[in-house]
């Protein structure tokens, strides 16, 4: 529960920076920030107390039948939201550098990293 | 069976081999790209082959061989193959049009485009929402990169604001997915929808963010600020993609989960489509850069599907119907959409006021002119039919809001696309020539284009309407356009005989009654003035192709079968008689006010049409056989709709622009003929509500008192008139409030007088309208002032409009007074007596700007300029001649129009006994009034005395002498100049101070306070895209929070 | 040309004396052939909008059917007041209710198109001549003109003007003049009546010797209207 | 007057002061001064009313004298200014930028004078003389007795005494 | 009655009207010049100027259309007698009455009009235009009120055939339709006077400002002809609203008088009135008689 509220918290706290700041890099560490909470509240989900990871080893044992494997189900963490919080992370890190090599690129355009400087287009 | 994996595969490899073999040639990467985009395309057609000629129904595939919930699903029906088709066709035609850009930029915008495809194709696949989320992503991604691709700071700022949007929305599905997983344990959306998860607080929220994370990328107004940049900057072939393909993937995706969603969220999504719809398209009136105004299309459109998917559910609508509507707006937006981002990739002038330049190039128009006639929603496009569905659907269960607001939405659309148009096709700039064209680039657009026609027929066929009223209109403009390059002369008279053959063989013989009468009204009409445009000496590029659409339309409108036909029909005979218009000099501006108003009536007669019974059995059968009833409100709308077209008095705003500035014998045939057209609907509407008439009284003293009022003020806003073609054409207007105001009587003579004049007033009117071409042909102005004198250099158009105006005036002994005796004697007869006071009154007004017709052009002193003007062309001439001789003979021999046309009116409403024909005496023995007219011994007994005189007078006037000009007692001075001599400018100057105040232009300012207002509107709503990426960010959020409190979701 | 050339009493083009009146017509340039002439003061623009008629002695009817027109002319003379001097105000008392020419079949008339008597009344200035021919050749014949005044009939009070005609015959037929200065209303009216007299008598041909001697009259006009500036006859 | 006379003085070049009535003066002023002084006493002293411009021929000094009558609304007074020009060349400025009906006059006095006043717009224009050839006709070296008599036919004339002839023809046997 | 002996009594009919005409105008003119204290000329003064006229020797055209105005005019003068029926019960008198119903007449009024003025127009001579400009704004006017009368009469009567209005009259003076109708008859009384052209409506003609309006370029026959038609088409409306107001006639002499009397009304008033501008012709005959004429159908109504 700690767990899912302090991802929360990060996620709006991210996302309060994504708002307020006017930084370019400011901006792009709030939405790493508020991508990190998202990711805790996915582990947080998927976690179950007193399970084990779904890792097939001794604790799980390679049961045969349907009957065993629902049991070994029954022992682990559901899998889905760790493997979910895998993908996310690659997608968010690839965002985020996406971001910074457009921050870059802004720079070098622009000659300035602050978000109000780019709003030429309007209306 | 083809496996939807190989679609992923191949992009997947294709986007890791390229860089590879790029090493070697850049040519050979983007031949790998090529080939990705074309097999997959080929692949998916194949899918499509499979499902219609072998019938496999299996559509889901595996992966890793587990079965769903454990594995991801893949599907590949129908949808999918024709969408993934569609998808990797235009992703090859991008390809195409930026194949310059990709060459230059390097292996790495190519393997993007490769992965956008990806994930554009994967989204459509997959079964899995996570899977979805992952290819979201990477279509997002690739999106992303792409639009960094220029390296301008306007694509860069906005490529970032879209990427915190983009994060945003992904955390939001993030979110989502992952306490929506809580409740269902799957991820598999098949699985999913079968459980029956209870519906908690959490699990909606959840849903709600997820659902929430796709409307955000489909951008709805007003959280789409972020979009527009987006379109407006980044190269048009990426803006196309992005409208096109990426729009299209996430649209599926959005479609594939709403059957995950709770009931309550379908009108809450509906709500924020329609929205989404109307304001954007209101917004974008005021926008003047051509990217950014495609990108408020765009989310417009997108709105408007999202209404179509999420919002149908709650009117029982069969699922496959809705995906019929859907598939046409979506299909006509996706094709037109890119076709109009790789044009303005290719005129690349920013702002709309620019895009003259087309004009030189008449394949750009013409494909510019496919897709914006095709986004507008006209005929034959999908979306024509899309909408058509809609507003059946809508009116018939009474979803008046939506109703509303999508017509709304249509009407501005149309406003600033067509406006667009008219900006490209407008005459009067001097743009300089353009370089030659990138024909490369040009070929996506051409496909799109063949496509587009391709699936209009597809769709056509679905409804049943392949039958002649399609695809003769769009045959004759194919034939003729072919033949387009072909001498004029040799065209039209192809088109005459084409016509005729069709008219005697095909149309005639299906008449009978009113309709034979409208018949050669329309078609005879219009036949005869076909030979007034051959006077011209070039080619006259697209004319004849138009006109002939034109004519098979009005020919159509006459025997259409159905209520799909019919205005079908009447959306081809707008948008012909449109573009007809648009051909004139400088007539942009009035085409676009005759289309909006066309198009408003247009869609006033669609929802009058939907709300009729469904399975009426035809249109035009009513005006042959028996009645048929119809509601009240469906009366109204017919009504007001038809009275747009005739121009009545509020609504004929568009009237004397359009007729004054198309050009000079298109202007008669939409004066004599297509006004006619109107007034056929209005006959129509009368047939089918003479239940609902005879209820309500009003309505029908409402018609005619509108009739009256148009025939007054016409004619009283016509003396005013310093241009000849304005005046004609309030003279026309105040012609048909005379029709109107006999057809409102309901009775066997208000009828017959109301044909009357259908028939008199094509006649003369044409008479006087062809002369006035070859005047203004010959003079080369249309203000009658700058004439005069004409009658000693063109006698002939001289006597027409003599012809005409004695005819029009209704003084005896031409049949003009037919129409006058019938119209007044009706009236009195059926108690109308102040009506028939103010016709008499705006009858006699007519004396002052006839008059001032034919005095100030023909009369009076020939102005210098004009002294080597010739006698119009032989070819004007012929219309002429055949109108003088068909209205010397009605006048002489009345019965041949007044008989036919009275048994013709029996038929609906009985011959009354005390109406009688003796000889050539029309006898009126009504208990309420007596009265006769004998036109033919009026016309021998007018001749008698007009003979005896001039005997006289040439027998005594021996010793005359002929005087030229100024030969005139000038108070024993002499005059200098003929163009002051000449009494002709503001010539009822006196009749100004005394009535002029009835006619300061109340309505036309209220049409302008309309525009104004909208514009002002839209200014208004455009100020909230600040510019600024945090504030869109915000703009997101509150949109959400709003959405999410309005809804209520509990 | 500045008026500083000419400060002497001598006339630079000067102007000669009328033609005498031999009956010997002058051969001039604004006669093209016998119907036509050449308006020659026009531009060749203007020459376009006017008629180059001449015009031609009218033949009188048959004698008994001449004699009834006559009595008709001379019972509705429908008079065209010029009024070039003083002599203009002698028109009004003759339509007031002391006078009342119209019991005699006379009204005045506002357009030399349906006018048939000419009644010039006074001194007649150059640019009044000018009018006077304009407005005359614009009567449709057979019209008369009665001049009053001795100013029109020797210049009178004006003999010496360097800008009035002395004598009207010499530019437009006259057939009656009235003398005094001014007349009478009564003389006036007697100058009508004599009109009528001749008129009766068949005597009053006045369009025809314009038309007979059109070359000769116009040659006078032309002398004295230097800036001629209209067709060589006005139709 | 006399005190506008002396304010003028003090700035201008007058002389010649003559007061005619009241509220009616004239003065002389230099010909090259005139155009300042009559834009300086239009808007300074709001004379600001062109009565008229005449001209006066004096033969015998070989000089024309033109006056410019201004009127004052405001205390309803009149002054003259002349000029006096020479006779052999008669020019003077235009004064039509002051007062638009300045041309009116100055065509006038071309037409009758032969004053030129260049810049004037349409002050070659015959006025009321239509096409007239001859001299000025106001110039009193113009003979016009002799012009008339040189130029046209005069009617021959029955020359006899009045009372003679009337005494003979009414009472011849007296 | 055969179609010969028809024509030969039309052509009696219309020569009478004619002669009757002129003779009217030729009273009138006497009777404007006693109320001026005046002589005045002969009654047979129209017939004398009408000879001149034609006598004239010489004549000018401006061509083909000014030509035929004054044909058009006398044929609209002359077409507007035949559909008339002149003497109530003759067969004689009755014209080509059977052509049409007042509505003919009423149009038929306007074509000598038409013609006139485009005849006049071809004249270029802006007068002629600014006479008929005038005319044609001031006919608008003034064929409210009397539209509306003769609605009136229809809805009284309920017929619009003249025979058969003037037959409703039959029976006493006290069934014509000036008792009758009285509002009716005054509505249209005042529109005659626009008709008719006297003062206060006389500005059309105009003799000082635009010399005598629309036929200022006639003279000659021209002239002759448009004289004769004032005659011929005074007398024909006078005719008709003596069949449409006054009871008609029986005979000859209640023609003459009646008519007489009828266009005595608008002498009465034109010697007595001055000129009203055209402006200010047409807000006269748009408001009060109008307003009679809509009261004269209203009555009927309630």
């Amino acid at each position: 529960m700690i767990i899912l509220i302090t991802g929360l918290l990060l996620i709006i706290i991210g996302f309060w920076a994504m708002l307020t700041r006017k930084n370019l890099i400011r901006i792009i560490i709030g939405f790493a920030v508020m991508d990190t909470g998202i990711n805790i509240v996915l582990v947080a989900i998927g976690y179950v107390k007193g399970k084990t990871a779904p890792i097939i080893d001794k604790a799980v044992t390679m049961a045969q039948g349907a009957e065993a494997g629902i049991q070994a189900v029954d022992k682990v963490v559901d899998p889905v939201p760790s493997a979910l919080v895998l993908t996310a992370i690659v997608i968010g890190l690839a965002v985020t550098a996406l971001m910074l090599a457009y921050a870059i690129r802004m720079y070098k355009t622009g000659n300035s990293l602050d978000i109000d400087d780019f709003e030429e287009q309007k209306w | 069976m083809v496996n939807p994996l190989y679609l992923i595969a191949v992009f997947l490899i294709g986007a890791f081999l390229v860089p590879f073999v790029d090493r070697a040639d850049r040519r050979l990467s983007l031949g790998v790209m090529y080939f990705s985009l074309l097999y997959t395309a080929s692949l998916s057609l194949m899918r499509l082959w499979q499902l219609f000629f072998t019938n496999g129904n299996e559509t889901q595939v595996f992966t890793a061989g587990f079965q769903p919930p454990l594995s991801i699903a893949l599907s590949f029906g129908f949808k999918e193959a024709l969408l993934t088709f569609l998808v990797n066709l235009t992703g090859f035609l991008s390809g195409v049009y930026l194949a310059k850009k990709l060459g230059k930029s390097g292996v790495q915008s190519i393997s993007i485009l490769l992965l956008l495809m990806l994930g554009a194709n994967g989204l459509i696949l997959t079964r899995d929402i996570f899977n979805g989320f992952v290819f979201l992503e990477i279509l997002s991604i690739a999106t992303y990169a792409l639009i960094g691709l220029k390296s301008k700071k306007n694509a860069l700022a906005a490529g970032f604001k879209y990427m915190m949007a983009g994060g945003l929305a992904s955390a939001l599905l993030l979110i989502g997915i992952a306490f929506a997983y809580r409740y269902s344990g799957t991820l598999n959306l098949d699985t999913w929808g079968r459980l029956l998860i209870p519906m908690t607080l959490g699990y909606k929220i959840a849903l709600f963010m997820i659902i929430m994370a796709f409307v955000i990328e489909l951008k709805p107004f007003p959280a789409n600020g972020w979009a527009l940049d987006v379109y407006q900057s980044a190269h048009s072939g990426v803006s196309s993609l992005i409208a096109s393909v990426h729009t299209g993937a996430v649209l599926y995706f959005f479609y594939k989960l709403l059957p995950l969603m709770p009931y309550e969220f379908l009108p809450l999504l509906a709500g924020t489509g329609l929205v989404s719809f109307l304001l954007s398209n209101l917004t974008a009136l005021r926008q003047k850069n051509a990217a950014r105004l495609l990108g408020y299309s765009s989310t417009a459109q997108t709105g408007l599907l999202m209404f179509v998917l999420t919002g149908l559910y709650r009117y029982n609508v069969h699922p496959s119907l809705v995906l019929f509507i859907a598939g046409g707006l979506f299909f006509t937006n996706f094709i037109a959409k890119s076709g109009l981002f790789w044009l303005a990739g290719i005129i690349k002038e920013k702002t709309t006021e620019k895009w003259s330049i087309l004009r030189k190039q008449p394949l750009l128009l013409v494909l510019f002119g496919v897709f914006i006639l095709a986004l507008t929603g006209l005929p034959p496009f999908p979306a024509f039919f899309a909408k058509w569905e809609i507003i059946q659907i809508l009116a018939q269960q009474g979803g008046w809001v939506a109703l509303t607001a999508i017509l709304l939405g249509s009407l501005l659309e149309a406003a600033y696309l067509l406006r667009w148009f008219g900006l490209a096709v407008r005459q009067n700039s001097d743009e300089p020539e353009t370089a030659s064209l990138p024909y490369l680039k040009l070929i996506p657009p051409l496909i799109g284009t063949i496509l587009l026609f391709a699936l209009s027929l597809f769709m056509g066929s679905q409804l049943y309407v392949l039958s002649e009223f399609m695809y003769f209109p769009l045959l004759a403009l194919l034939v003729f356009s072919i033949l387009d390059c072909c001498p004029l002369k040799l065209k039209g008279l192809l088109l005459v005989a084409a016509i005729g053959l069709w008219g005697w063989f095909s149309v005639w013989p299906r008449l009978m009654g009113i309709g034979q009468l409208f018949g050669l009204v329309l078609i005879g009409g219009a036949l005869v003035q076909v030979f007034g445009f051959l006077h011209h000496k070039g080619r006259e590029a697209g004319l004849i192709p138009l006109l002939a659409m034109l004519i098979f339309s009005l020919g159509n409108l006459l025997t259409a079968s159905t209520k799909l036909d019919f205005f079908l029909t009447w959306e081809f005979m707008t948008l012909s008689s449109y573009l007809l218009i648009m051909r004139g000099k400088s007539s942009h501006k009035a085409a676009l006010s005759y289309i909006l108003f066309s198009l408003g009536g247009a869609y006033l007669i669609l929802t009058g049409l939907s709300l009729m019974p469904p399975f009426s059995p035809g249109m035009a059968f009513y005006l042959q056989s028996g009645f048929h009833s119809i509601g009240l409100v469906s009366t109204i709308l017919l009504g007001i709709g038809f009275l747009i077209k005739t121009g009545a008095l509020g609504v004929h705003v568009w009237l004397p622009d359009a007729y004054a500035e198309a050009e000079n014998e298109f202007t008669s045939v939409l004066s004599s003929v297509l006004s006619k057209a109107g007034v056929f609907g209005l006959l129509l509407v009368l047939v089918m509500a003479k239940d609902v008439l005879a209820a309500n009284n009003l309505l029908l003293d409402a018609l005619s008192w509108l009739g009256v009022f148009t025939a007054f003020f016409g004619a009283l806003m016509a003396v005013f008139q310093e241009d000849v073609k304005k005046l004609l054409a309030y003279s026309s207007m105040s012609q048909l409030g005379y029709i109107i105001l006999g057809f409102a009587l309901m009775s066997h003579l208000g009828w017959v007088s109301g044909l009357y004049l259908t028939f008199t007033h094509l006649f003369f009117k044409a008479l006087i309208f062809m002369a006035i071409a070859g005047v203004i042909l010959r003079t080369g102005t249309r203000n009658m002032y700058e004439m005069g004198g004409l009658i000693k250099k063109m006698p002939i158009s001289y006597i027409s409009v003599l012809m005409g105006i004695i005819a029009v005036s209704g003084v005896p002994p031409l049949s003009g007074f037919g129409s006058k005796w019938f119209i007044y004697t009706s009236l009195i007869e059926q108690g109308h007596y102040f009506q028939a006071g103010l016709a008499f009154f705006a009858s006699a007004i007519a004396f002052l700007y006839l008059y001032r017709l034919i005095h100030t052009v023909f009369l009076g002193q020939p102005k210098p300029s004009q002294q080597n003007v010739k006698e119009a062309p032989f070819w004007l001439i012929i219309p002429q001649a055949i109108f003088i001789m068909v209205i010397m003979g009605i006048s002489l021999f009345p019965n041949y129009i007044t008989k036919p046309i009275s048994s013709a009116v029996s038929i609906f409403i009985e011959k009354p006994d005390w109406l009688s024909w003796t000889g050539y005496n029309i006898t009126l023995n009504s208990p309420v009034l007596h009265g006769n007219w004998n036109g033919n011994l009026v016309m021998l007994v007018t001749m008698g005395v007009f003979g005896f005189p001039l005997l006289w007078l040439l027998l005594i006037n021996a010793r005359t002498q002929k005087v030229k000009q100024f030969n005139i007692v000038f108070a024993a001075e002499r005059p200098y100049k003929p163009w002051t001599t000449h009494f002709a400018h503001n010539m009822f100057a006196h009749y100004n101070k005394a009535l002029g105040w009835l006619i300061t232009p109340r309505i036309t300012a209220f049409w302008n306070g309309v525009t104004e207002w909208s514009h002002s509107l839209a200014a208004a709503f455009s100020h909230i895209y600040t510019g600024n990426g945090q504030t869109y960010l915000l703009h997101i959020f509150m949109y959400i929070l709003v959405i999410f409190i309005v809804g209520g979701i509990r | 040309m500045s008026y500083m050339d000419k400060t002497t009493g001598i006339p630079e083009q000067g102007i000669t004396p009328p033609i005498p009146d031999t009956g010997e017509m002058p051969d001039r340039e604004w006669r093209k052939d016998d119907k036509t002439l050449t308006n020659a003061e026009l531009t060749l623009e203007e020459q376009d909008w006017f008629c180059d008629a001449r015009p031609t002695p009218a033949k009188p009817a048959w004698g008994p059917v001449e004699k009834f027109y006559n009595w008709a002319r001379a019972n509705s003379l429908w008079i065209l007041a010029f009024g070039t001097g003083c002599g203009a105000i002698e028109l009004r008392p003759l339509v007031t209710a002391r006078y009342d020419i119209s019991r005699l079949g006379m009204q005045p008339r506002p357009t030399p198109r349906q006018a048939s008597v000419f009644m010039i009344g006074g001194y007649v200035s150059i640019k009044t001549l000018k009018r006077i021919v304009r407005s005359y050749e614009q009567m449709q014949g057979p019209k008369f003109v009665v001049a009053v005044c001795s100013c029109a009939i020797n210049g009178g009070m004006y003999w010496d003007s360097y800008n009035t005609v002395k004598r009207i015959d010499q530019y437009i037929p006259v057939d009656v003049y009235v003398t005094g200065c001014m007349p009478r209303p009564e003389a006036v009216m007697a100058g009508f009546s004599k009109l009528k007299e001749l008129i009766l008598a068949g005597k009053a041909e006045g369009q025809n010797l314009y038309a007979e001697k059109f070359d000769w009259y116009k040659a006078n006009q032309k002398q004295v209207i230097k800036d001629w500036n209209m067709p060589d006859y006005n139709w | 007057m006399k005190e506008l006379y002396d304010t003028i003085s003090l700035q201008f070049t007058l002389k010649d002061f003559h007061q005619q009535k009241p509220n009616l003066a004239f003065a002389t002023a230099e010909k090259q001064q005139l155009i300042a002084l009559l834009t300086y006493m239009r808007d300074v002293h709001r004379y600001t009313h062109l009565v008229f411009v005449t001209a006066v021929d004096w033969l015998e000094e070989n000089r024309f004298q033109i006056t410019y009558m201004l009127h004052n609304y405001d205390i309803k007074a009149d002054f003259g200014i002349r000029v006096m020009l020479d006779r052999d060349k008669p020019v003077m400025e235009s004064i039509h930028h002051l007062w638009e009906q300045g041309r009116v006059y100055q065509r006038e006095l071309h037409e009758m004078f032969g004053i030129d006043f260049p810049g004037s717009p349409g002050v070659n224009e015959p006025m009321i003389l239509e096409g007239w050839q001859g001299p000025p006709v106001m110039r009193r070296d113009f003979d016009t007795a002799k012009y008339s008599l040189e130029t046209y036919d005069h009617r021959p004339r029955d020359t006899r005494e009045p009372e003679s002839h009337m005494k003979e023809k009414l009472y011849p046997e007296d | 009655m055969s179609l010969v002996t028809k024509l030969i009594w039309t052509f009696i009919s219309l020569g009478i009207v004619t002669i009757w005409g002129l003779t009217l105008t030729g009273i009138v003119a006497k009777i404007f010049a006693r109320v001026q204290g005046r002589l005045g000329p002969p009654v047979w003064q129209p017939f004398i100027d009408i000879i001149k006229n034609n006598a004239k020797r010489t004549a000018v055209s401006h061509g083909i259309m000014f030509y035929l105005g004054p044909v058009f005019r006398i044929a609209g003068g002359i077409g507007t007698y035949m559909f008339i029926p002149a003497i109530y019960g003759s067969l004689y008198f009755s014209n080509f009455s059977v052509s049409g119903d007042v509505f003919l007449v009423m149009y038929f009024i306007f074509f000598g009009q038409l013609g006139m003025a485009l005849g006049a127009g071809e004249g270029g001579h802006p007068y002629s235009a600014i006479g008929v400009a005038r005319g044609l704004a001031q006919m608008t006017a003034f064929e409210v009120p009397f539209a509306l009368s003769v609605i009136s009469l229809a809805v009284q009567y309920h017929t619009l055939n003249i025979t058969e209005i003037v037959a409703a009259q039959q029976g006493g003076i006290l069934s014509w339709t000036l008792f009758t109708n009285p509002l009716a008859v005054i509505a249209a009384m005042i529109a005659m006077l626009g008709m008719n052209m006297y003062n206060p409506f006389s500005v059309v003609i105009a003799p000082q400002e635009t010399p005598i309006g629309p036929p200022t370029e006639y003279s000659a026959s021209f002239l002759g002809m448009l004289a004769t038609n004032r005659g011929i088409f005074n007398a024909a409306k006078m005719v008709l609203f003596m069949n449409l107001y006054f009871g008609g006639a029986t005979n000859l002499v209640e023609m003459i008088v009646k008519t007489f009397c009828i266009y005595f009304f608008s002498v009465f008033i034109g010697v007595a009135f001055p000129r009203f501008k055209t402006e200010d012709a047409i807000r006269f005959f748009l408001k009060v008689p109008t307003l009679v004429g809509i009261l004269a159908i209203a009555v009927f109504l309630i």
